[in-house]
């Protein structure tokens, strides 16, 4: 097996440019493996000027096959590059990049939620939106847009839920502060859902919608109110 | 004879314990001596008996098969073809043969899938990484702007409302021509303007409704464009490059071809469902 | 330029697998671009039919070449990949590949049966491994590798079950006609031998004794059998 195939099936399977050291790494990774076979180990100590021997040769045949990429060394660190009189495919090609789905309904009251009143139980959320909210959390989880930041000081210490950065750039947000009409939302008093042991039997067949209307009652504490709102004005 | 019990637990079925006995005896499966097979198996099938193994039905139904073979083949040849009815085609020695050679077949289909399924695991696709052109247009915008988030916060605060209807929590002072004229104003004196700062002085949930109103309007007459320079940058609204002069008059001098905004702008916004409209009479 | 060129290049630079229709787009996005130029736009209406003579036209050149990657065609998608024997450096640089663990001989077999014989019943693939398949389906099915795609008809109209687009991708296949020995498994023609070998002489004078073995089983019939987990399953 010739060296020079080894660092081309290894730069053209790159996702980014690698240098001679970080190739060297490679070798020296490859030969301490368990099931390291001969070759690998013969290569455990390949030396830097066998490398650059080896990466310009590679570059030389690829310049002759003179194809639509080639093998480039910017500063020191080697990659597989297309040509440049591609680009109007190229361009045609990441415009067409798939977007996520977008957020459901349901997702966007979750995470709109959980902006507003972070940091905030799952338990919270689900008094808040009256309904389920795990398969929802899930999503925006997994979107990177919600994370766990804490625990609450409740019995079961459930975890706490914050927005991160990412959801600030999504929604182009310098802040939270810059968050519309935070205050009202802020406001809103939620009864801290009861915590799972001390749940009374009866309370188990409520339906969720029922639940939540009672225990959401819009308790207003003056001292929680940074500001009135316009009512007063 | 321990040896045997390790193999009664690799046999996946009695035709594989057929197969296996066959390869022990190198010959072709068309060429393997029936009777005998037959008795190579029973005496598995009893000896898996004497270790207490568990015999799947399968394994039974192929002894008695076999067992029915074996014993056909005892007749003399005269007898033989009396069976009950019995075709020519149907001959049980026929059908065992056709069923082994086409399970060998697939049984070697699977060494062949096993391989390629090995060979996959070396296989590592090219990944590269994300092209990027400077001079090109923006990328894809988010799939979600900053209007939907609001419009959830609204359906979640009208959720509460309608959950306690005696708590009138506010008294709308603002009118959607009114932030149409703050807006133009903002857009005339500093040309364009962030998204977020639209919304920085709102104090209620009346003026934040009205002022998004106001700007979904706007942007439905083409007088406003929204614009997001960079992928998670701030939304950028400023003034629509073809829309007509409307300087601080906006509702009073349509851009001609335009629907005529002021009838419009007390119903509910077209271009999007995103909004209630203003809770004003 | 060639067709085959900006294909490679495409292929080069995708994020992912890309099928005809996927390729087929990109042209006509090029060709719709503000600042397409002459080439762009003779290429908007460019037919599957010249996609896929030029992709395997290009796939041959790779084969050709034998440098440490090909372009490999799985599922109907082109996409370049490694060749094998470059894995210890690979999984050196990117990592083990996060792969399921591997299939058992049962679910080889029935993935086998399935792929070659599809649409086929759950019992016709029973009679032809000779025992019991409803776990080794649950296995496969589960793993998202066999699906229903019909009901045959027959008394009961029971489900008839294929192979995916990923069994194609997980054992790296273009299509089922890639499948090894495919036309001789779909149809297997046995030849009926001018006269099985059944007795040999000295064997027919076997003692009826030894019939006896397991008599009792042998008035079982098929039908009446329960159903048993098999041996060491």
């Amino acid at each position: 097996m010739e060296l020079k195939f080894i660092l081309e099936s290894l730069l053209f399977s790159a996702q980014k440019p690698l240098s001679v050291k970080e190739l060297r790494d490679v070798f020296t990774a490859a030969a301490e493996a368990e099931d390291a076979d001969a070759t690998a180990k013969s290569l455990a100590k390949v030396k830097d000027s066998e490398l650059t021997a080896a990466l310009e040769q590679l570059a030389r045949e690829h310049e002759t096959a003179a194809r639509s990429y080639r093998l480039a060394c910017v500063a020191g660190a080697w990659q597989f590059v297309s040509q440049p009189e591609y680009a109007p495919w190229l361009k045609a090609l990441v415009g067409q990049k798939i977007r996520p789905p977008r957020l459901s309904q349901p997702a966007l009251e979750t995470l709109a939620i959980i902006a507003y009143r972070q940091p905030i139980t799952r338990a919270e959320v689900e008094q808040i939106r009256g309904v389920n909210v795990d398969a929802v959390m899930q999503t925006i989880m997994e979107r990177g847009l919600v994370e766990a930041v804490g625990r609450a000081e409740v019995v079961g210490r459930p975890p706490t839920y914050g927005t991160t950065a990412l959801f600030l750039e999504y929604f182009g947000l310098r802040g939270l502060e810059d968050l519309p009409a935070a205050d009202e939302l802020r406001r809103i008093a939620v009864q801290k859902p009861p915590a799972p042991v001390t749940v009374e039997p009866g309370l188990a067949t409520t339906p969720p919608e029922q639940l939540a209307l009672g225990s959401a009652e819009v308790e207003v504490k003056k001292e929680e109110l940074p500001e009135q709102p316009a009512t007063g004005g | 004879m321990p040896e045997y019990k390790v193999q009664f637990e690799v046999f996946e079925g009695p035709l594989d314990l057929l197969l296996y006995l066959i390869k022990k005896e190198e010959v072709d499966i068309y060429q393997v001596n029936l009777t005998k097979l037959a008795t190579q198996f029973i005496e598995y099938i009893d000896l898996m008996r004497q270790f207490d193994l568990e015999i799947a039905g399968e394994f039974l139904v192929m002894a008695s098969t076999l067992m029915y073979i074996k014993s056909r083949e005892l007749l003399p040849v005269d007898q033989q073809v009396a069976v009950e009815g019995e075709e020519e085609g149907e001959d049980p020695r026929w059908e065992l043969i056709r069923q082994l050679v086409e399970y060998k077949k697939f049984k070697d289909a699977a060494t062949q899938l096993q391989s390629l399924e090995a060979r996959q695991e070396n296989v590592f696709p090219r990944l590269p990484g994300k092209l990027e052109f400077e001079s090109t247009a923006p990328p894809p915008k988010p799939d979600v702007s900053i209007f939907d988030l609001l419009n959830a916060v609204n359906n979640v605060l009208r959720r509460f409302e309608k959950r306690d209807d005696a708590r009138e929590i506010f008294e709308d002072k603002w009118t959607v021509s009114e932030k149409v004229e703050f807006i133009l104003k903002v857009i005339a004196e500093r040309g364009s303007v962030r998204f977020a700062d639209l919304f920085e002085s709102a104090a209620s949930r009346s003026e934040v409704v009205c002022t998004f109103l106001a700007l979904l309007e706007l942007i439905r007459l083409k007088q406003l464009i929204c614009a997001q320079g960079a992928e998670f940058g701030q939304i950028e609204i400023r003034r629509a490059e073809n829309a007509a002069p409307a300087p601080g008059t906006p509702v009073s001098d349509p851009a001609p071809g335009d629907v005529a905004p002021e009838p419009v702008l007390n119903q509910a916004p077209e271009t999007s469902g995103a909004a209630e409209p203003p809770r004003q009479s």
